[in-house]
């Protein structure tokens, strides 16, 4: 009975990681670029959710689409300009510093609007929770859970099966040949970072409402995304989904049968362990072996 | 094995998976010579120089460098024993200076005693490098980067230098430079087994050369011999004019 | 020919007369510059530390705070345990030492699995690694990283504290800059950047690869360790944010990345710079000092994005490409972001 | 439900950049009116991360305390002079490196009275240098008991040590009928918390009670089901939290949503702040915490005047939610200015020896030291207070209640 609560609240916590990493590892598989101010779209897009709830009375969760354009113009803004600068003058590797400062920025910035005090969202259904015989579940984590799905389900099909999300691919695997074949490729580039930025920004939302935030919880948002993607495997929401999954099992068994202080530990040590065993991720890379 | 072969290859085989890369290859590579490794692309000449140089394990079959087994042995050792290598797509360290690259070659390589720097000079005098000492690698054209490719492996002092196409992409006063300066190279006593796609090159400075095919060796001798036999003909047929 | 016989010397010149104006600068500093410059020579000590194996061979570690906190709690455990609270004057040799020592120890066993990793997978692991020993510190009991750490002051000498510790960090960071121009100018060295330019090639010129970075990494962990065992005790107490701090891990590349990476100078040009602005310059902000700083950071690499050093070798440049100049840059991300080896 | 999110409106909306500029950028702010001879605070607060809530709250009682004596009374004087006060507070980031360094050139500017941060691994290393410049500090911050037990001759506090603040609470929990028999603790593994759940649990063993669990949880936490479920599975009568802000918002949510109940929650830090309140809204009810201060309570002063009116005089000039930290903070300003004028004189050694002294009635309450330098336990400990239909009303100790504890409180279901 414990074994099977303690696996239901890790699947449910981890359809939030995954959501929450899915754009980390677009920009990741297609980019090649660590995007430190992950953790800054999430909680940006917690505060967005905040704004229209307390200011609109609009749901956090409808509130999504509304996030994900800001965040898209904002990613792609952030992508043309800055990033693009960076990978240009300097390596990849550079843009990661870039991405570090703006990070520094943008926390600042968000402290200086929001405070650095602590917000949380409570709609009406916070607060409600399902009995399965012994099982306790709560609602708006299934809540957080669904809508990752719908939005992961989203991006699977929107990269499949649209030309544009064929474009990415084409360009994931063969920058050089996709530009030669006449695709814009810092166009592509742009679009998906802003994609990648949207999807974080609409996990926001969703963690808005279980758990609370401040600009200074970006950093955990970010330091969750390498870990999910490290065990699921780069670009692909399938990967993020498993590697979300299992983090947020892995979390909730270490704290049933280790202690819940170790989650954290327990955590880094499967990150770890996974990249000398298959550093790959389970998933592999959606890409191939390109990058 | 009598002392005048340095290299020696019996039944060298590679299969990638599927995939035959290389069937029974024999060879003898007489010391102080100068060979040649043809065959048209996708043949199997990088493949065999990779499995000379330790970069992949053989699949089947033996490789003897003075007389012993190298086969096996790990690539930094292979090194440390006396084979050298040159690669077709230059590798130079490109945050490095022309002197640096060269200086590398020098401290490493092959066992024993020496001076570095006069290593580093002569190598670099060797290929013509010395007015480029202080340059950074990614400041140099192709055919000074070939050279300097060429330059880094001589400085190893290998008894053997295995030379994978280094007049790739050179035009042809740059292949003639090159062609002399392995010729230099190997009058200084060191050994060079050369793939090269140039055939007037390859036949002019080789003593034997060696023909693959698709995996397997389809002809072997002197230049003149070579040029004439019909299956060598058949494989490049058309692909070039044969001197 | 190689215009080389000059700069050794200039080198020597310059680093004698800094040493001697840094011995005297206590004497007419006031305890707060005094502080601003222990916390440079700290942090040039660690960027140089780490630029050994992240400078010089390639391998770029985002989680080298482990080492300080291995090096700190190591430090305190020691003087606990063993010393009954103890740790002043001979004492501080044993228990910095043992701290140095334990960091490389772990290092050593981390090595070997680590190192097969390259370009990004390696920094992630480390980072992992860093998050790791991080929260075993705080959650086991026994190592108390929880409740915090204590360690009795470092001497019985009549001297501020503050003073001793300019001392005793300035001493640290003259050693590891000899250590690292030393390395630089080996076999080693060489042998360490061959290795960050083309791993494959370097083993086929006969560089023993796997042994030189276990190597380094090794003694960069060391070095780092013993820093952090110096850091913790300037502290006198301390508990594990104190120490496992992921802003130490990446000011280590930002200062890298400032002065020039794989170079000498330019890790200690970073320190400097970063830790002047934010101490001095910045110091007394209550708000936009972060806005500032991240601000600066970006500019850096979008003005120059091969550090300092780099960009005023640009515009001392005297000799212009031969011609069609190969791009580096292309060729080192491929490397930076690959799968690892094998 | 009442929450209100013209509550959260009002909060969010007031930190639009033009004004939170204005706020968070004091940087050796409104250097005093040129002329007037001014006696300058300093010290450092956190402005991120698990503290930057409370440090911001205390900052405020700071201002507060400075704006009343400066505006309102004109100044303090001291001997034959007259003195404005102003305060100079620089972010430390929770860094002990940026800690240190930045006291100390406070302490080299020649300011010599300072107010603490917030947590033991930066208090500590700071009071290491004002102790050893013979500077006093008076502090709202740190609790762990190390700040108090190294024999530190110039370091006050507002609170009783932390291993001491649970004796008022397991008196509190004794006086509860029908008895409580069972207590939990879930603590976040830092020093103060630490401490903090250890002294509570020795002080409730002692008095005859049972600690069933110990649950420690790391300093960043997204969830906390798995532990709600070993909670239900074997509930006590009695929940303690001894964690953060975030933390306790997070916990109380949670037990809320998955229906976990016990017949009372009591969490130290958290529910004083108005984050809790808009995050719970009915839901706070029930909940039982620690307050140092209450606006109901009948304590009196110069200066201020009654606790109440230190509430009104701070909502009509602030607009930051009142919680007792602000009224710990102005506590430390007026502790200082009553030594100072108590000593005739502002050299930071006399200062220290009458704060030694120090014993006077103001708004807070009767302010004195133990030798330690920590808050005296029985003058200076806790009120415990618990929402009750949206207000925070003192329910213990008896002399200063206000209201009746509800024990044991309504399941979740029935506060909706």
């Amino acid at each position: 009975m414990v074994a099977l609560q303690t696996l239901i609240d890790g699947l449910i916590l981890g359809g939030v990681f995954s959501l929450a990493a899915v754009g980390f590892s677009l920009i990741f598989g297609v980019l090649g670029i660590v995007n430190l101010t992950h953790g800054i779209f999430v909680v940006a897009g917690a505060y967005i959710a905040l704004l229209l709830w307390s200011g609109l009375g609009l749901d956090p969760l409808v509130g999504i689409p509304v996030i994900m354009v800001v965040l898209f113009a904002t990613g792609y803004v952030y992508q043309r300009t800055i990033i693009q600068w960076a990978t240009e003058r300097a390596t990849v590797v550079a843009s990661l510093l870039v991405t570090f400062g703006v990070a520094l920025v943008m926390r600042n910035i968000l402290q200086l609007i929001f405070s650095s005090d602590i917000r949380s969202i409570s709609p009406s259904y916070s607060f409600v929770s399902f009995s399965l015989g012994d099982l306790r579940i709560d609602a708006v984590r299934v809540a957080g859970l669904t809508t990752s799905l719908v939005l992961l389900t989203v991006l699977t099909l929107f990269l499949s099966r649209t030309s544009f999300g064929r474009m990415i691919r084409a360009t994931a695997q063969q920058p050089l040949a996709a530009g030669l074949s006449g695709i814009n490729v810092p166009h592509v580039y742009g679009l998906t970072f802003a994609l990648g930025a949207a999807f974080a920004g609409a996990s926001g939302a969703v963690i808005g409402i279980v758990a609370p935030f401040s600009p200074a919880t970006e950093a955990i948002w970010t330091l969750n995304a390498f870990v999910v993607v490290v065990l699921g495997g780069v670009g692909s929401p399938a990967g993020a989904l498993l590697g979300g999954l299992l983090l947020g099992v892995i979390n909730t068994m270490t704290a049933q049968y280790i202690g819940p202080s170790f989650t954290n530990a327990t955590m880094f040590l499967v990150l770890v362990l996974m990249l000398l065993v298959r550093p790959q991720g389970l998933m592999g890379n959606a890409f191939g072996e390109s990058r | 094995m009598d002392s005048d072969t340095i290299l020696r290859g019996r039944g060298v085989s590679k299969q990638f998976r599927g995939l035959r890369a290389l069937s029974d290859i024999e060879f003898d590579i007489p010391r102080g010579s100068i060979c040649g490794l043809i065959g048209p692309n996708g043949a199997g000449k990088s493949t065999l120089f990779n499995l000379i140089t330790g970069y992949y394990p053989l699949t089947s079959g033996t490789i003897e460098f003075n007389g012993a087994r190298i086969d096996g042995l790990a690539t930094t050792r292979i090194s440390r024993i006396g084979i050298g290598r040159a690669f077709q797509i230059a590798k130079p360290f490109p945050d490095m200076t022309v002197y640096e690259n060269v200086r590398v070659g020098a401290l490493f390589g092959r066992e024993g005693q020496r001076d570095v720097k006069e290593v580093v000079e002569q190598a670099m005098n060797l290929m013509g490098l010395s007015h480029l000492a202080q340059r950074k690698a990614s400041s140099l054209t192709v055919g000074s980067l070939r050279k300097l490719e060429v330059a880094r492996a001589v400085a190893t002092r290998p008894e053997l230098l295995l030379a994978d196409e280094p007049c790739a992409g050179l035009n042809g006063t740059e292949t003639a430079e090159m062609i002399e300066c392995l010729r230099r190279v190997r009058d200084q006593g060191t050994t060079v087994w050369l793939v090269e796609h140039d055939m007037r090159a390859v036949m002019s400075i080789s003593e034997r050369v060696f023909v693959i095919d698709a995996g397997t060796k389809i002809a072997e001798g002197a230049p003149d011999v070579i040029v004439n036999d019909p299956r060598v003909i058949a494989a490049y047929l058309g692909a070039e004019p044969v001197a | 020919m190689r215009p080389l016989s000059l700069k050794p010397l200039l080198a020597l010149v310059v680093g004698v007369a800094a040493v001697a104006v840094f011995t005297g600068l206590p004497a007419i500093l006031p305890p707060f510059y005094i502080r601003v410059l222990q916390v440079f020579f700290f942090s040039a000590g660690l960027a140089l530390s780490w630029g050994l194996l992240g400078g010089f061979a390639g391998y770029w570690s985002f989680g080298h705070t482990a080492f300080i906190g291995i090096g700190g709690f190591t430090a305190a455990l020691v003087s606990s345990h063993l010393l009954g609270g103890g740790g002043t004057g001979w004492g501080m040799v044993v228990t910095v030492g043992a701290g140095g020592l334990v960091a490389a120890l772990f290092a050593l066993v981390l090595a070997y699995p680590l190192l097969r990793l390259r370009g990004i997978y390696f920094a992630i692991a480390m980072l992992g690694v860093g998050e790791v020993f991080s929260e075993l510190s705080s959650s086991i009991d026994w190592i108390g990283g929880g409740l915090g750490l204590t360690l009795p002051a470092g001497t019985d000498l009549d001297i501020a504290p503050e003073v001793f510790y300019y001392y005793v960090f300035l001493v640290l960071m003259v050693a590891i800059l000899l250590i690292s121009a030393a390395t630089k100018l080996s076999r080693f060295g060489y042998g360490l950047m061959s290795i960050r330019e083309d791993e494959d090639t370097a083993r086929m010129l006969g560089v023993p690869t796997e042994r030189y970075k276990i190597q380094a990494f090794v003694l960069s962990a060391f070095l780092v360790g013993t820093l952090g065992a110096v850091y913790a005790y300037s502290l006198g107490y301390f508990s594990t944010p104190s120490l496992f701090r992921v802003d130490f891990s990446l000011n280590m590349i930002v200062h890298n990345m400032i002065g020039g990476i794989g170079t000498i100078a330019g890790p200690v040009i970073g320190a400097a710079i970063m830790v002047f602005l934010t101490n001095v310059v910045l110091g007394s902000f209550l708000s936009v000092h972060l806005l500032l700083t991240g601000a600066l950071v970006v500019l850096i690499v979008l003005l120059a994005p091969t550090g300092l050093l780099g960009l005023a070798a640009r515009l001392w440049q005297r000799d212009p490409p031969e011609e069609e100049p190969t791009s580096p840059t292309r060729e080192r991300e491929r490397r930076l972001t690959n799968e690892p080896a094998e | 439900m009442a929450i209100t999110r013209r509550q959260v409106l009002r909060t969010t909306g007031s930190g639009l950049i033009a004004a939170a500029a204005a706020r968070y950028l004091p940087a050796g702010s409104a250097h005093a009116q040129a002329g007037a001879k001014t006696l300058v605070f300093g010290g450092s607060i956190p402005m991120s991360g698990a503290s930057a809530e409370t440090g911001q709250n205390v900052l405020f009682g700071y201002r507060a305390a400075i704006k009343k004596i400066n505006e309102d009374l004109g100044g303090v004087k001291i001997g034959n002079e007259t003195y404005k006060l102003d305060v100079k507070m620089f972010d430390d980031a929770s860094d002990p490196s940026r800690a240190t360094t930045l006291i100390q050139r406070q302490v080299d500017e020649g300011i010599n009275y300072f107010l603490g941060s917030f947590g033991s691994n930066i208090v500590l290393p700071s009071c290491a240098i004002t102790e050893r410049a013979r500077r006093p500090m008076v502090q709202a911050g740190a609790g762990s008991d190390l700040v108090f037990t190294q024999k530190r001759k110039y370091v006050f506090g507002v609170f009783p040590r932390a291993s001491l603040q649970f004796e008022t609470s397991a008196d509190f929990l004794k006086s509860l009928t029908p008895a409580v028999k069972r207590v939990a603790f879930i603590y976040t593994n830092d020093a103060f918390s630490k401490f903090q759940a250890e002294g509570g649990k020795k002080a409730l063993e002692d008095k005859g009670m049972s600690v069933a669990d110990m649950i420690q949880l790391p300093a960043q936490v997204s969830d906390v089901s798995t532990v709600l479920s070993s909670i239900r599975a074997n509930p006590p009568d009695v929940l303690i939290c001894c964690v953060h802000d975030d933390a306790a918002i997070l916990i109380a949510r949670q037990m809320v949503s998955t229906g976990t109940n016990v017949n009372l929650l009591y969490q130290t830090l958290g529910p004083q702040t108005e984050a809790y309140r808009q995050a719970l809204g009915n839901y706070a009810n029930g909940v039982v915490t620690q307050a140092y201060w209450s606006e109901g309570a009948a304590f009196k002063g110069s200066y201020f005047g009654t606790a109440k009116d230190f509430a009104d005089y701070y909502r009509k000039n602030f607009d930051r939610p009142l919680t007792y930290h602000m009224a710990s903070g102005a506590a430390c300003i007026l502790a200082y200015v009553e030594a100072m004028k108590n000593a005739g004189s502002i050299a930071p050694e006399d200062v220290r020896d009458a704060l030694a002294k120090l014993d006077f009635k103001c708004f807070y309450g009767h302010i004195r030291f133990t030798a330690d330098g920590d808050g005296d336990p029985k003058l200076l400990g806790p009120l415990i207070v618990q929402n009750q239909s949206g207000k925070v009303e003192v329910v213990f100790p008896e002399e200063a209640a206000a209201a009746k504890a509800v024990y044991p409180v309504p399941s979740w279901k029935d506060r909706a």
